[in-house]
């Protein structure tokens, strides 16, 4: 179990770096999103998961991709616009779905994904099995549409987990209450869905453990009947994340750097301290479950996937311009 | 059987419950303050009880909440309630529901149905009283379903919530539950797309839609008896799909066209029909086309200010005679 | 003050009987809403307004307006659309404003009054004086423009007070703390605003004290710069609002009603319990402040000067048809 | 002096905050994600932070309270960032701001200027690529200005928030802030509503709005060296109001015309001009007239897809050889 969390978790992190090289190289066109730094949650949630549940993302939707089990091959030619991605090319980086894996839709703005997710936890409760995961930003808590959307899970008592991750805590601040985005401002974020009777709760994004435990338990409370719960995963902003265009910061993250490495970039040895691999991994190290020369290999692999899925991408041609006028009626 | 409109709208939501249980109801009001008609939904809210949801006043969330649904295997329609209030739900239905299927490369779709009671209903003043077919129309990927008879209200709507695979708005309007229709068991449709040649005529071409489509009726025979002049009317029915072909052949007959719409002049239903026929349509022309619509002016509570911007039957009968030369 | 509080609430409640009449005589033509039963409430708030502050309403407003000082015979005239209205019978009911009282433009959109209340405290602040009051209804709560507002008001600290005017409270229920309207989710309405840091606090719409007590407190710490506030004013629905057209069961009130009386209706006697009033009519006569006699003069002048009003309105022409295409553009 | 599309808009909204106190910003990512255009804003930002608010990503409550600032004398901006996201707050735009003045009798006004990147800017894909300037052509009261040059960002800029009573949709466009034109000390302006004749010819009128203008001009360009043909290019600059009649002047000279709009082709500006030919100007139409206009369809990610549907110089060109019959 812990080597296949540790190979998520590269996994989505050795993807990420491709996609920022490309994006350097001036293959990736537009803006896009990393989830350097938050990978935790994703292998966490999405491993209490079953194929029956649907799970809602934003643009940050990569992790959250790789964690449902999608091909990072067809993620890649998607986010290159090439015909071999899920979409052939339409949907981009901003809007990756994969409906057989319970993704069937990515929407791009802030909050927006939330009353799509109720109905999808209404869909599961109508039917009678499955439930509705939605990853979203912190930023969400200031749309209308967040509010809604909590509303209606109250009211209508549908299986959804909300899944905020706020990835603007300081480090220092990542375990305790207080709130620290942007311009919301309630006390503790958790304030606003405990207000309309949704049980909230705040977890620790660099903590793998505390991760598991809770959203074990969340989602067997949500799958059994117990109606909507919101968890509030405190994470601390990645600095490659801090610029517009995300950068790489010190170069591509170096497995040594949990073995006692020190990274030269100041801003990353910071940030190390909250990167949840890096606290994993240490703590694998130390239980003696998982040592260096494993964790090398899997990521060897990791990296080697990820080099491939690049060569996938770039291989797959561009579609037709013709395909412009498919798909827009079903 | 003759049947209103509120009847069609009834029967087609009773028989759509009936027929598939993926049917959802997220809310129940589609008669909006008409009593009588509202009775006549009494029996699906008795017995599909449990298909009804509750519904808080949060057009967003709840617009949000049926595409949701819809894209994980169910048919929810959402009642918005006035047409005006879809403006609050507007980003769900306009950059969700209508780009998903696209986006998704095809993956997946959402047959969701959002109606409303849009139109100028006497009294809704400038918030209450939004037609809003023609700004629909620049969103690819949402049908827009604008029925203007009572068999075309049964049969629209039981087409989008049973068979339809992408999100429709099915436009209704307060002012036409009342009208009646033979819905003759058996008769020929025409399929979902098609406009309907609702009287044939010689001289003169009138195009119209929802509740211009009995104003226009009237007008066309009024025309006949006063005037000796032959009006086609043409019911587009739906606004997208938009049967372009249907008024080309009836303009290429007639020479001559009137676009009877009741949104805004500017922008509107008619300025698409009007832009067709400047394009499609022009050596047929023999006078230039003229939109009766309303004029570019939010709509005022007080009656005859109301009356003043309404498109009547007086009014497109006007603009026929004028294109007519006369 | 208590024969002018008298004067305030018997004026509306007359106001609101005319309304119902000419609609039951098909001169009120479409949908309309009157404020009987919760007169005390705009009487108390905008008794503590100056010249200087905006209030923005609903649908609800003619009790707002009156208390703002708008004049009954420009209110009649543009509720029954007619030249000699506010708005020359562009408003009607739903729209009423009267810019030169400070109420520059009414809503008739759930919720939707309220960020522009938010912006008119914005400029309050900006300018240095006055302060915004916006009154709306229960169902208001479920919008996402209430959460927005609500949020941008706490978030810029603006100087604004919520009147949440929550009619659906059954009379046992009025001074306790569970909320009970509609289809929100909270335990409290409070909750929501308490949750985004707005000061928060219900009061008994019944009770003419209380209410000024809670007013007067309330707009001085938003007037002193202390940021926005929130109050839920607990008050029982009348029964003629029930129906989806106003009627007035049992007849036009009857002042009797307030000195031992009691109403053949059924309905009307459960409810005299809650009407503010009647409580305050007795308050003050089992005070000796204000005897019977009194109140039948002062109902006497706002029964002639309602009459007078629907008089001035009815002999009000309609504007002529070209008046439609004036005001699209200032 | 030469000066850019974003040189412009900044030197209107620094001019603006000095000229008047009642000037204030709500946000300040005027420029999107150019981090070059934003470094124009940066003394705007140093001196007028006072007048700058902090934004949660609340459009609907910001639009809102714009609005709400506006009506009680301030004379606020928004900036809505990319153009998609108005649809968030249109419930604020379309049914309070069109509609105050109006429903006041007169009495209110709402000097308030909605500023957005629209447009299709490459990578946008569904979600981030609307242009609504046909959408809100439906909702009269709102002023919508979509400038095609650097001149007139500055100077319709600088008319909203200093000069204009009324509300305004200010559409800006990610491929223009790059553009450069001469912004003349002293030289005359047309009035707002107003079309410029932005080259002046013989053959056939382009009519263009926003990034539609320099592709069109580079197609007028392209059409006389490569062609022989003389193109008239009418420059919208504003939607509402609309230039009809330099339209149908340009129009009645040529008797020929191409629409260039990036607007979906079904009820885009396109139509609505289209529209006003078939009717006000049909006698002058020596050809059918020719929409070039983006399809209906969702815009995709994929460059070449997203190329595929974009309105260009070529295509403007090939609509015109079109019209012309060659
Ligand atoms: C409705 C809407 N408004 C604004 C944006 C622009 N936008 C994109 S990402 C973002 C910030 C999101 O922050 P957060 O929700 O915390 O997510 P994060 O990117 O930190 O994961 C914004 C404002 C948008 N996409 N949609
Ligand atoms: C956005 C919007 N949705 C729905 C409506 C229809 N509507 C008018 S009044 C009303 C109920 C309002 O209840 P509440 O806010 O409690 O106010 P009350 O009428 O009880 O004073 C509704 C749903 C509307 N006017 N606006
Ligand atoms: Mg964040
Ligand atoms: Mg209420």
């Amino acid at each position: 179990m812990h080597a296949k969390r540790v190979t998520a978790m590269l996994r989505m992190r050795r993807f990420e770096e491709q996609c920022v090289e490309l994006s350097k190289a001036g293959q990736l066109l537009g803006h896009y999103h990393v989830y350097i730094g938050q990978e935790a949650t994703a292998v966490s949630a999405c491993a209490a998961l079953t194929a029956d549940d649907f799970v809602f993302s934003t643009w940050r939707n990569h992790g959250h991709l790789l964690a449902k089990g999608a091909s990072p091959q067809k993620m890649m030619a998607e986010i290159l616009g090439r015909s071999g991605g899920y979409a052939g090319g339409k949907s981009g980086t901003l809007h990756l779905a994969v409906r057989e894996l319970g993704v069937p839709t990515t929407s791009a703005l802030v909050g927006a994904s939330l009353p799509l997710a109720i109905g999808s936890a209404l869909a599961c409760k109508r039917r009678g099995s499955g439930i509705a995961l939605a990853f979203f930003g912190d930023a969400g808590l200031e749309e209308g549409a967040f509010y809604e959307a909590t509303l209606l899970a109250s009211v209508w008592r549908v299986p959804i987990l909300f899944v905020c991750e706020n990835n603007s805590i300081p480090p220092e601040q990542r375990k305790r209450g207080q709130y620290t985005s942007s311009t919301l401002p309630a006390a503790r974020l958790l304030d606003v869905p405990l207000a309309l009777k949704v049980p909230a709760e705040a977890v620790d994004g660099a903590d793998m453990d505390a991760l598991d435990e809770c959203f074990n338990r969340l989602i067997g409370e949500v799958r059994s009947g117990g109606g909507p719960r919101f968890v509030e995963v405190r994470c601390t902003r990645w600095p490659g994340n801090i610029m517009t265009w995300p950068e790489l910061p010190g170069g591509a993250w170096q497995l040594a750097w949990a073995f006692g490495a020190k990274p030269e970039n100041a801003q990353i040895v910071d940030w190390l301290a909250s990167d949840p691999l890096v606290l994993y991994l240490r703590k694998l190290a130390a239980a003696g479950a998982l040592d260096r020369s494993q964790v090398e290999a899997i990521d060897q692999r990791a990296r080697t996937e990820m080099a491939d899925a690049v060569r996938f991408a770039l291989a797959s041609p561009y579609p037709a311009p013709a395909e412009a006028y498919r798909h827009v009626w079903a | 059987m003759k049947i209103s409109f509120a009847e069609g709208l009834a029967k087609a939501i009773h028989e759509s419950l009936e027929a598939d249980a993926r049917v959802v109801l997220i809310g129940s009001g589609f008669m909006g303050l008409n009593m009588a008609a509202r009775k006549l939904l009494e029996p699906s809210v008795q017995k599909f009880s449990d298909r009804m949801l509750v519904t808080p006043v949060s057009e967003l969330g709840l617009c949000g909440a049926a595409i949701g649904a819809a894209v994980c295997g169910q048919r929810p329609v959402v009642d918005i309630g006035t047409g005006s209030f879809i403006f609050q739900a507007f980003a769900q239905i306009v950059n969700e529901a209508a780009n998903i299927h696209y986006m998704s490369g095809g993956q997946t779709s959402a047959p969701v149905t959002f109606y409303c009671l849009a139109g100028i209903r006497g009294g809704g003043a400038a918030q209450h009283s939004h037609r809003m077919q023609a700004m629909l129309g620049q969103v690819p990927g949402l049908q827009i379903l604008a029925p203007g008879s009572a068999e075309d209200a049964y049969h629209l709507m039981k087409w989008a919530l049973l068979e339809s695979r992408n999100p429709s708005v099915f436009i209704s309007h307060s002012l036409l539950l009342a009208e009646t229709a033979d819905l003759a068991p058996g008769a020929a449709v025409p399929p979902v797309g098609k406009a309907r040649i609702r009287r044939p005529g010689r001289d003169v071409s009138i195009i119209a839609n929802s509740i211009t489509v009995p104003r226009a009726l009237a007008a066309a025979e009024a025309l006949e008896r006063e005037h000796g002049v032959s009006a086609e009317l043409v019911d587009l029915r739906t606004i997208a799909p938009l049967d372009r072909e249907t008024v080309l052949q009836s303009v290429a007959k007639t020479g001559r066209a009137v676009i009877a719409d009741e949104c805004h002049r500017s922008f509107g239903v008619a300025a698409e029909i009007a832009a067709t026929l400047a394009e499609e349509g022009l050596a047929q022309l023999k006078a230039p086309v003229c939109r009766v619509a309303v004029p570019d002016v939010p709509i005022p509570f007080s009656p005859p200010l109301e009356t003043e911007l309404t498109v009547t039957k007086e009014k497109i009968v006007a603009g026929a005679l004028k294109v007519l030369g006369r």
